[in-house]
């Protein structure tokens, strides 16, 4: 069977994807960004993680506002990376499969999640900018992506409590695939940020360390807020923060933190954390979640 | 009134982008989203009063467009994220229409910045 | 504040569409399907019906499978009629009510349904097709409509027990808005009918009439049952009446029979369904779900 | 397997139209339901195998076409509804393509109707 071996948070700003393209990455400026991401690039290769289930948003590029979907899931065995008005990457199409995306979509639908199927569309730099980052790709990319678009553009969003239950529900989906693989949870976007308005190049470092601390050891306070809490608190591009309570979601009760960096160059708190699941008590949330999935 | 959104219009210079701003400017949204398109983006640059008829947008819309009034632009109800295609095609980083949004020069805004060499 | 007032069940099917535009309303051979709408139009003219929320589904014209919706809700003024490949109708755009449309569309996104936001596009005979048999509308419609698309086209589907709930969520949204209208739903589709393969044009009469009496008075049955028995029950297309449900989810539990007309000409069952909420169970049932509303 | 189709293949002369079959087929899935823009169908009326090749189908799909083999064309994985739009393009009502589905004379399907002039 699938298993989830831990999850990623990571900015996924297009700043990432630029300096990465121009090949800053021993540029002083530049170096802690991506030195940060070394650790959790090497524990995906150590791990051999077959698949990213990838929890990102669309900025409308791939979608446009005349059809705009809360919960997309993309099916394909390629996806081009897209042109955001700056012409194309020089990197490999992303890769995909196609049998565990459907049984994916068919589990989440089963599950009361009312996904958008999207196929043969170009991905957007929410998936795009961190991923070389944390795969190598050369020549092709060493595995598939599960692409999950989730609206944090367009109000109503889906709020923080449906984003978390999504990731419930994504492992429930996993595990029942019959396939042996690694499966590592990516949720994207944030920390704290605001690119739009008078507003623009607010940060909030404290808030920043207290939603990875809650995150990590009280994810259900963070599910109470309202998304008017998170753009008050830490910008009004911090509201996709609510894609890292997806990823929450699909991870057992107690998880360790083993990497994180953190670093606030210019406007946007780019952060990179990986956590795995507590061993001990993994035993005991498998028992918890058989109980409910017999009860519901 | 969205219930997430109780209390937004108490913070100071954010503009949230939901269904009922979008429906009133789809249209203008449209024509930034475009920029997407190679062959829009040389269209536009070749001929940016034509394209900005054909994409339906009105006297108001044309003359912010004409000023590249970011701010008025959001203001008005544009999405950052289309009016970020339109900044690649007007040669404008991020950073510096940040600087624009805010108010300040460029090299005034990069002072603030923790990392001011960062671009 | 908004309230639903009844709810009809009818069937779309173009050929309903094609005899409305030839003008076949006194055929011998269609009188039948038309004179059993009238009385749901009389209805709709007495009670001052403002707003039909119009649960439908699109045949692949507003969306095609690079992006196909589960849950779709259309907001905009107006929406034009497609072409579906034989040309234009002579009818008016279908209008809608933008606010009205925003508020549900945020009410049920907040409640925890996954949709999709459509604007600008045109609508397919899933609403199309009755929608003239129901509204007079020369020189315009009398009222708005909410379409809400649902996925019958490409498994996975919205389970039936998902659409009951979306119905239930539907009559949350529509009363907590604000203004006085009287509002009626429309679920769309079926009867029995198959329209692909060597099954094509299997019918069963025994169980459309079935289906109608549990709709009424049992509808739990119909949510237990799975996509495969209604496509076995009623042909492959009729899976579509899922649809129903999400209309009768809308309704309190006791529903009065107001008419019905059931015409099997050639392939599909066509038939039409006119209900009202029981007067005196309504007060209950609302104490039910104020009850539920305050658990939740 | 989708539990909500378990069963399914038992019942004959049915094909589920899921993600799976839809992402193997979605070209030609495509090329039907472009059929919905005038300019797309004149243009195929005019040049058939040119927008076959221009919309990336293969030879089986090609020869399908040609043959306006409906059933074959459900079997490959073709969603009726796209289909459908084809059919108007191709001067054949619903009842005729369903009447060639089951393999039978338009007539004799529309004997086996309750009312056969309803057309
Ligand atoms: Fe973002
Ligand atoms: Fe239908």
């Amino acid at each position: 069977m699938a298993k989830i071996i831990g999850c990623i948070g990571t900015s996924h700003v297009p700043t990432i994807a630029l300096a990465y393209d121009r090949g800053r990455q021993e540029d002083p400026a530049w170096k802690p960004l991506f030195d940060g991401y070394k650790p959790v690039a090497q524990w995906l290769e150590d791990k051999k993680a077959d698949v990213l289930v990838f929890i990102y948003n669309d900025h409308a590029t791939t979608f446009f506002f005349d059809m705009y979907p809360t919960f997309a899931l993309g099916v394909g065995e390629r996806f081009p990376i897209a042109d955001e008005g700056a012409g194309l990457r020089n990197l490999p199409q992303i890769k995909g499969d196609v049998d565990l995306q459907a049984h994916i979509a068919e589990s989440l639908v089963n599950d009361e999640f009312d996904l958008t199927i999207f196929q043969n569309k170009p991905i957007d730099h929410g998936c795009a900018s961190p991923l070389p980052l944390l795969w190598k790709h050369e020549p092709d990319w060493p595995g598939a992506i599960v692409p999950i678009a989730v609206n944090v553009l367009q109000y109503p969003l889906p709020t923080p409590r449906r984003c978390y239950k999504l990731g419930q529900a994504i492992r429930r989906a996993v595990e029942s695939y019959p396939k042996d693989l690694n499966v590592v949870i990516v949720g994207t976007g944030g920390l704290s940020h605001q690119i739009h308005g008078e507003r623009t190049g607010f940060n909030n470092e404290e808030w920043d360390l207290e939603f990875l601390e809650l995150l990590q050891n009280n994810p259900q306070k963070l599910l109470d807020m309202t998304h008017a809490d998170y753009v008050r608190l830490g910008g009004a591009e911090s509201v996709e923060q609510i894609m890292w309570l997806a990823m929450r979601g699909a991870m057992p009760e107690k998880i360790n933190k083993i990497h994180q960096n953190y670093y606030l160059a210019t406007t946007t708190a780019m952060t990179v954390v990986l956590f795995e699941g507590d061993e001990v008590s993994a035993g005991a949330d498998q028992a918890t979640a058989a109980a409910a999935a017999a009860n519901a | 009134m969205n219930p997430q959104l109780e209390g937004i219009e108490n913070i100071e210079g954010t503009y949230a982008f939901d269904i009922r701003t979008c429906n009133r400017t789809l249209n203008v949204n449209r024509f930034f989203w475009n920029m997407i398109k190679a062959e829009w983006r040389e269209r536009y640059l070749k001929d940016p009063e034509g394209v900005m008829t054909e994409a339906g947008l009105n006297d108001t819309e044309k003359d912010l467009i004409r000023k590249q009034d970011w701010l008025g632009l959001v203001q008005h109800g544009v999405n950052f994220f289309v009016l970020e295609k339109f900044a690649r095609v007007a040669r404008k980083s991020n950073l510096e229409v940040y600087a624009i949004m805010r108010g300040e020069s460029f090299e005034d805004f990069m002072k603030t910045r923790r990392v001011p060499d960062a671009r």
